[in-house]
């Protein structure tokens, strides 16, 4: 596969059933852990080890209208990927199709990027030391079937499809949307080199506790892109200069014990 | 000291080489691998989803008699492979420990069930059935006719003391086969949560 | 003249056991953690059995790294207190020292300014080292107990570690050397590991010093 | 709808609402309880169609919504009314849709009044109304005699007219809380965009009123002309998998499968059932007796008509009064399949105290339910309790090869994909092995008591074959010896000569297992999907499609085609199975304009009339046998807005008359307005369903909705000095609980009679037992049950909260 895949996800047509929720872990065959509520009907409001994708409720009552808004919550599979960068053993790769995936026999827990991700999705099993996210169900997408979110999706929010096209569906879509919410938006078309899930929100991205603009932390740019591959030098010069001194103050010395007769430098 | 000395360069040797080909960052080669499908081989089943009345088609992929994997039948045109959290779970079902694993009974007063088995659970129900049957069995009784207002006896063949609550979650062959049973044991009072 | 015997205290028991048992501990922490640095030195790991085990020695190295020094300055604080008096009393002469030690570091002749207790150079790397390991220990303890800590600041921790890291084992690298092989510097070793130093080296390179502490005689 | 429309089913199906252009949503929370739906109204949306939801609180389904409407529970009728008002007001009905479809023309039996709420003709020491003065006046040939003009004084229409003529945006605000503007402009979206399709589910049937608030979605659709149209209809979401099917099978007190009324003690024999039900009741009772008894049943004993237990109408309890008849001693045994009355029974104490006095309980469940283990639920005394238990586990539905019918008559095969787990078993075999071994220990018996028992036809294998069954159902004909091919089969051959044991199900395995058809092809693109499954009555998706034709019989939507008059062939034709009487007969017929054929009338009923077609003639019985009776509504020929039975305000219309004279009430403790000021509503949530008693043992849906709680409005809150995450407890005269609050905007207080007035919504789906127990809501809900349906007001009762 070599096109780019994309999944859209629009916020006007989700009606907040969580069905994503349970087909990611019948599909991904992960357990059920023990939650309460933590506001209204949210009961889980960050990714787990074990919980890859969940949903998110915001409320919003204005001028006497309530706007009620919903969204699902997984890894972006980001054009660009942040984790990717930060993973310190190459346990983070993209495919072609633009799923960032991290490779569990090279995975070490390490966190890094945990730390990294824009959004916090990956997750670290401290007991098993490995960093678990959404695989974008690379196993069914590369076999010819949907995620199984977007399978699953009963209110068809979910569309799968390759990018280019998917983004004209959500382009077309969004200009629909507008007329009854102005404040619209894709969120991912362009962020982070193009998210693999682009969504079309109702509001400002931030009513959804999103960040406005996601980026590439410049922590991370600095670290990899300039201490990692040149400050890294620092070490070997030093060392090639210890080597240098020690056959230079012996060559030096012998030259002057010659000249000197054999005196030492008398330290 | 010679020997210290040659293993010391000999380390840094290897540390420099190390960093000398290592440094920066090694872009993740973005191949496509074989991705290994766990429903192949599988066994494709259709089902109906157990819970509201939208008749949604499950596909149940089995191999060996074991559930491998459960989710919407993207060919059943009402769903077309959706399903709702409550359809999207029921693999949950299928192994739950929590289901019993045969028949129980609590004896009267009792404070836990104890198991037994199904030809003693039958045995018992249907000799309770048939007690209850013959003491609270109305054979006939006295109405007044609605026309004449004279008063008649008429055969109403009733078992007063049974009744039957049905259910809207069992196959329809089933419900009527209840129907059929509550009535040729004489109960006219059968009921189920479609009222509800 | 001071004899070639004659032997002169430069470190206490507790300040050589800071040094080594620092020593010890950054070198461990330095190979358990380099595996992390680049993938192509991920056999580091190997050593420990792998990045997880590398990774739980990493962080118990980690604690005694800190403990360390921190015991010793509540044991010995008078000590530190003199070493950085010493390190922060840098002058003319440290500078001049400055100026000529890459000379004398490959072996030209050069002559030395006085120096005190410590020389220009072993200032600066008290300083640098210093601050590094500090700084190693702060980001690090942050990327060790990330959900605690706002995430912009786990973030910028990763490269800090690593910038402090290159730095404090570039001073490691030059002071290994420095301290063992170099032919100019060899008696500083024994002091560190012996505590005492020879007199006449002592009056050498370490005249400020060497006079304050025989009283100039 | 049956009082209406002659069939009391959804109308079109699942995938149909993708042709509709407006929803009304009202007593629906259908994104959570039937999330299939938004499949198709998204589908819809995308084409531009517009959402209105009317609901007591905001749910998942009115954040779709383009217009919302918070209502007062159990107020519906009133803004119902104001929309029926508003469309006559403004002639926006659909003039030949209503004078050929509808009885709207038909005229009203003179003394037919409405004084001070109350119909003519009530009784008020029975509390049930006598339908004499609910009636038509008629020709010589029983004919209701039709008016010339809508006008007419007499006519239907005029009445419905007068009757909602009272009904003001302005008095339907005071009474529901939702602004008269708001009224308007659903009035006005509703009626401007057509096809439009009215969703309701249990929020329009649990009330004391449930009958005639879907009565008003019926007048509003035949008005608009909705009915019998892809994209129209109304559609009664029906709450379980095999609801439709439980239902059709007759797993109810007053019918056996295919709604033949139950036989009750005044129809002694077999010509006496004749007599009163005509005979499209007396044929499929022939037909199903000679299913039960087989070669026993002959014309010479009534098909064994005696042998069948007869219900005393001075004692019919329906499912939540049975456990007060078990209180009062009357049942000993109770057998207690799939369902889980102690957490789903309104004032669900009653349920407890009746299963303590039984002998003998039978429950049979997946999961050891609250109900199976009532005995033990916390507070309750086990040693005292003498009743046995026994609990038989079941088989799942994907371990069980059967047919489960969904809410628009498609009856679906399944295979059995797993073997029972452990030692379990599916229903089907449980009740073959009890009967069998009833049976048993009646053999040799010769009391005719046991005729029943013992002459019945019963034989469904070793392990009993769900495919047999479904045969017997199906049914054949004794001439060919041969399975019943079709309905029209059925419907065409001689009384006497056919079994079926569910005459609407009659042709589904007769061409071999047409409920196992795959063909999902849709060329129509309408979603008809007519080679999928069967639909019950033979196989059509859009039921009443006759009325989407025009006086020449041709559809009047050229892009939402269901059915057409075939001049060339002289046949009704179409993408749809045409809804007609007979295929043959064209629409410049009697028979061809018949759209409603279910009714005596032929058409939709505006006003429900007492009615009962056709002449007496001599059939194969000695008694006079009409054709057809009207099915009722008992308590009103037109629907009138009466207030729940525990509500908190006066009801303005009609002072005397506060609640529904019919109404009958269970529960013995109310509150009063003063102790109780806030209207409880209930509710399921998407992550749950119904009782609970599986998904409270799935523990991926406890993960996603881990406890109950109570949604309560932002002023409320601060009323009572809590906040979100608190605990509260909620009480009624009945009972309480404690449940966590959520403190949300999506309930606001709102204006009644000019009091203000709160919505308290609890989900209800928790018992004491399952890997998530939790509090039952039922515990302060009000047993008070809708006298048609025998639904109970679940959806309001008054309570108080407080800080817990």
């Amino acid at each position: 596969m070599t096109t780019r895949k994309m999944v859209f996800v629009d916020t006007s047509l989700c009606t907040g059933c969580k069905g994503c929720s349970v087909a990611c872990k019948a599909w991904n065959e992960l357990p059920a852990e023990k939650t309460k509520l933590i506001y209204g009907y949210i009961s889980q409001d960050s990714t787990t080890p074990t919980t890859w994708t969940y949903m998110s409720y915001h409320e919003k009552y204005e001028n006497g209208k309530m706007h009620f808004l919903m969204m699902k919550h997984q890894c972006y599979h980001c054009g660009d990927p942040a984790c990717m960068k930060a993973c310190p053993v190459g346990a983070i790769s993209q495919t072609d199709s633009g799923y960032v995936l991290i490779n569990q026999d090279k995975c070490i827990g390490c966190g890094y990027c945990v730390a990294n991700c824009p959004w916090g999705i990956p997750k670290t099993d401290e007991t098993k030391n490995k960093t678990y996210k959404c695989t974008g169900c690379i196993d069914r997408v590369e076999n010819g079937l949907k995620p199984a979110c977007v399978s699953t999706c009963q209110p068809g929010a979910l569309q799968f499809g390759d990018r280019e096209a998917m983004l004209q569906t959500a382009k077309a879509r969004l200009e629909e949307v507008k007329k009854s919410y102005p404040k619209a938006n894709l969120y991912g078309e362009n962020l982070m080199g193009g998210t693999t899930y682009v969504y079309l929100l109702l509001d400002e991205p931030e009513v959804y506790g999103l960040p406005a603009n996601p980026t590439v932390p410049s922590s991370l740019t600095f670290w990899k892109d300039i201490i990692q591959p040149y400050g890294g030098w620092l070490i070997p010069l030093a060392g090639a200069a210890a080597i240098g001194s020690f056959f230079s103050t012996r060559l030096i010395n012998a030259a002057s014990s010659k000249s000197k007769g054999g005196k030492t430098h008398g330290h | 000291m010679n020997v210290s000395r040659r293993s010391f360069l000999k380390a840094s040797g290897i540390t420099l080489a190390a960093f000398a080909s290592g440094l920066g960052f090694d872009v993740a080669a973005a191949k496509a691998q074989g991705y290994a499908l766990k429903l192949e081989g599988c066994t494709k089943i259709t089902s109906i989803c157990h819970f509201c009345s939208g008749g949604c088609g499950m596909l149940l992929h089995i191999k060996d008699g074991k559930l491998i994997h459960l989710e919407g039948d993207p060919d059943n045109p009402i769903n077309e492979g959706g399903l709702c959290p409550k359809a999207a779970s029921l693999q949950q079902v299928a192994y739950s420990p929590d289901r019993p694993k045969q028949p129980m009974y609590r004896a009267p007063g009792a404070k836990d069930w104890q198991y037994i088995s199904w030809d003693e659970a039958i045995e018992r129900i249907a000799k309770k059935t048939k007690e209850i049957r013959e003491a609270t069995f109305t054979k006939t009784e006295e109405i007044t006719n609605a026309q004449t207002g004279a008063k008649e006896t008429v055969t109403v063949n009733r078992a007063e003391g049974i009744a039957v609550i049905g259910s809207a979650e069992i196959d329809n062959e089933e419900c009527y086969l209840l129907t059929k049973f509550a009535r040729l044991i004489g109960t006219p009072f059968h009921e189920h949560q479609a009222r509800i | 003249m001071v004899t070639k015997k004659e032997r002169v205290l430069r470190f206490s028991g507790s300040a050589r056991f800071a040094h080594w048992g620092h020593t010890i501990t950054f070198l461990v922490l330095l190979i358990s953690g380099l595996a992390l640095f680049s993938p192509s030195l991920g056999f580091l790991a190997a050593i420990f059995g792998g990045y997880v085990s590398a990774g739980v020695v990493h962080r118990v190295m980690a604690v005694f790294y800190t403990i360390i020094p921190l015991a010793c300055l509540i044991a010995n604080p008078k000590g530190f207190v003199e070493w950085w008096k010493d390190v922060f009393s840098f002058g003319a002469d440290d500078i001049k020292f400055l100026m000529v030690f890459p000379l004398e570091f490959f072996g030209f002749p050069v002559k030395i300014p006085p120096q005190s207790k410590f020389n220009g150079g072993e200032k600066m790397n008290s300083v640098i080292t210093t601050t590094s390991c500090v700084l190693l220990a702060i980001s690090g303890y942050i990327m060790w107990f990330k959900e605690s800590f706002p995430i912009g600041l786990v973030q910028w921790s990763y490269p800090i570690h690593d910038i402090c890291m290159i730095l404090a084992t570039t001073m490691v690298c030059m002071h290994a050397y420095l301290g063992s092989f170099h032919p100019g510097s060899g008696e500083s070793f024994w002091g560190m590991w012996k505590g005492t130093v020879r007199a006449d080296w002592a009056a050498h390179h370490h005249a400020k010093w060497y006079e304050k502490v025989t009283g100039g005689k | 709808m049956s009082p209406s429309f002659g069939r009391g089913a959804m109308t079109n199906s699942w995938q149909d609402m993708q042709n509709s252009e407006v929803f009304l949503i009202a007593g629906s929370n259908c994104a959570e309880c039937h999330p299939i739906a938004w499949k198709w109204i998204n589908r819809a949306r995308l084409k531009g169609a517009k959402v209105i939801v009317v609901d007591p609180r905001f749910t998942r389904t009115a954040s779709k919504a383009d217009i919302f409407a918070q209502i007062r529970p159990g107020t519906d009728i009133a803004y119902l009314g104001a929309i029926i008002k508003y469309i006559i007001d403004n002639k926006l009905y659909d003039d030949y849709y209503v004078k050929t479809f509808t009885n709207a023309l038909y005229k009203i039996n003179k003394d037919f009044k409405f004084e001070d709420g109350m119909f003519s003709g009530f009784n008020s020491e029975t509390k049930k109304y006598s339908y004499s003065t609910w009636s038509y006046q008629l020709d010589a040939n029983n004919n209701p005699i039709k008016a010339d003009s809508l006008d007419d004084p007499d006519c239907a229409f005029t009445k419905l007219k007068e009757h909602f003529s009272r009904y003001t945006f302005e008095l339907a605000e005071q009474i529901t809380g939702i602004p008269a503007a708001k009224i308007k402009e659903i009035a006005e979206v509703f009626c401007s965009r057509r096809p439009g399709n009215i969703l309701y589910a249990l929020g329009m049937t649990q009330h004391t009123t449930a009958v005639q608030g879907i009565r008003c979605y019926a007048i509003i659709q035949l008005l608009l002309g909705n009915m019998g149209k892809a994209g129209g209809g109304i559609q009664a979401l029906r709450g379980e998998p095999n609801v439709q099917g439980s239902t059709d099978m007759a797993n109810l007190n007053a019918n056996l499968p295919g709604y033949i009324p139950y036989p009750t003690n005044a129809e002694k024999t077999l010509q006496h059932f004749a007599a009163k039900h005509g005979t499209a009741q007396y044929r499929p009772m022939v037909a199903i007796l000679k299913a039960w008894f087989g070669q026993n049943a002959t014309a010479a004993n009534d098909y064994g008509y005696d042998w069948l237990p007869k219900n005393n109408p001075a004692n019919m309890p329906t499912q939540t009064q049975f456990f007060g008849q078990m209180e009062k001693g009357q049942f000993k045994l109770l057998f207690n399949f799939g369902s889980n009355s102690t957490v789903s029974i309104p004032d669900r104490k009653i349920v407890a105290r009746g299963l303590s006095k039984l002998d003998m309980l039978v429950v049979t469940d997946i999961f050891e339910t609250e109900t199976a283990q009532f005995w033990r639920e916390p507070g309750m005394k086990p040693e005292d309790i003498q009743t046995e238990v026994i609990f038989l586990p079941a088989a799942f539905v994907y371990e069980k090869a059967g047919t489960m019918t969904n809410s628009s008559r498609l009856i679906q095969w399944k295979e059995a994909a797993l073997k029972p787990l452990n030692e379990s078993l599916p229903d089907l075999d449980i009740i073959d092995l009890i009967f069998k071994k009833i049976r048993e220990l009646y053999a040799g018996s010769t009391d005719p008591k046991d005729n029943a028992i013992l002459k019945a036809n019963w034989d469904y294998g070793k392990h009993a074959d769900p495919y047999k069954v479904l045969e017997e159902i199906n049914g054949y004909n004794d001439n060919t010896g041969k399975l019943i091919s079709s309905l029209a089969e059925y419907l065409n051959a001689p009384i006497g000569t056919v079994s079926t044991g569910c005459w609407i199900y009659a042709g589904v395995t007769g061409s071999g297992n047409l409920a196992n058809q795959r063909n999902n092809s849709d060329p129509t693109g309408l979603g008809l999907n007519k080679d999928y499954a069967y639909a019950w009555p033979g196989n059509i998706r859009v039921l009443y499609n006759r009325a989407s034709c025009d006086a020449n019989g041709q559809p009047v939507d050229e892009k939402r085609k269901l059915i057409w008059w075939d001049a060339a062939q002289g046949v009704w034709t179409g993408y749809d199975g045409p809804d007609v009487v007979d295929k043959t007969k064209g629409p410049d017929t009697p028979e061809g304009k018949v759209a409603f054929k279910q009714t005596p009338e032929g058409v939709g009923r505006l006003f429900t009339a007492s009615y009962t077609s056709g002449v007496p003639v001599a059939a194969t019985v000695e008694l006079p046998v009409p054709t057809r009776s009207a099915g009722m509504t008992v308590d009103g020929p037109l629907p009138e807005f009466y207030e729940p039975i525990e509500s908190p305000t006066a009801n303005i219309l009609h002072p005397n008359v506060q609640n529904n004279p019919c109404a009958k009430i269970i529960s013995t403790e109310f509150g009063s307005p003063e102790e109780y000021p806030h209207v409880l509503t209930t509710y399921g949530v998407v992550e749950h369903f119904c009782a609970g008693a599986i998904t409270r043992n799935i523990p991926w849906l406890n993960e996603i909705m881990p406890e109950p709680f109570a949604e309560i409005s932002k002023s409320l809150a601060k009323k009572i000095g809590v906040k979100e995450g608190d605990k509260v407890e909620v009480s009624s005269a009945r009972g309480k609980l404690t449940v966590r609050a959520i403190v949300t905007d999506r309930l606001q207080p709102y204006k009644v009679n000019g009091k203000e007035v709160e919505t308290i919504g609890m989900p209800w789906s928790w018992g004491f037992a399952s890997l998530s127990p939790g509090p039952s809501t039922n515990n302060v809900t009000m047993a008070a049950i809708d006298p048609g349906a025998g639904t109970p007001e679940y959806k309001c009762c008054l309570v108080n909260i407080r800080r817990a």
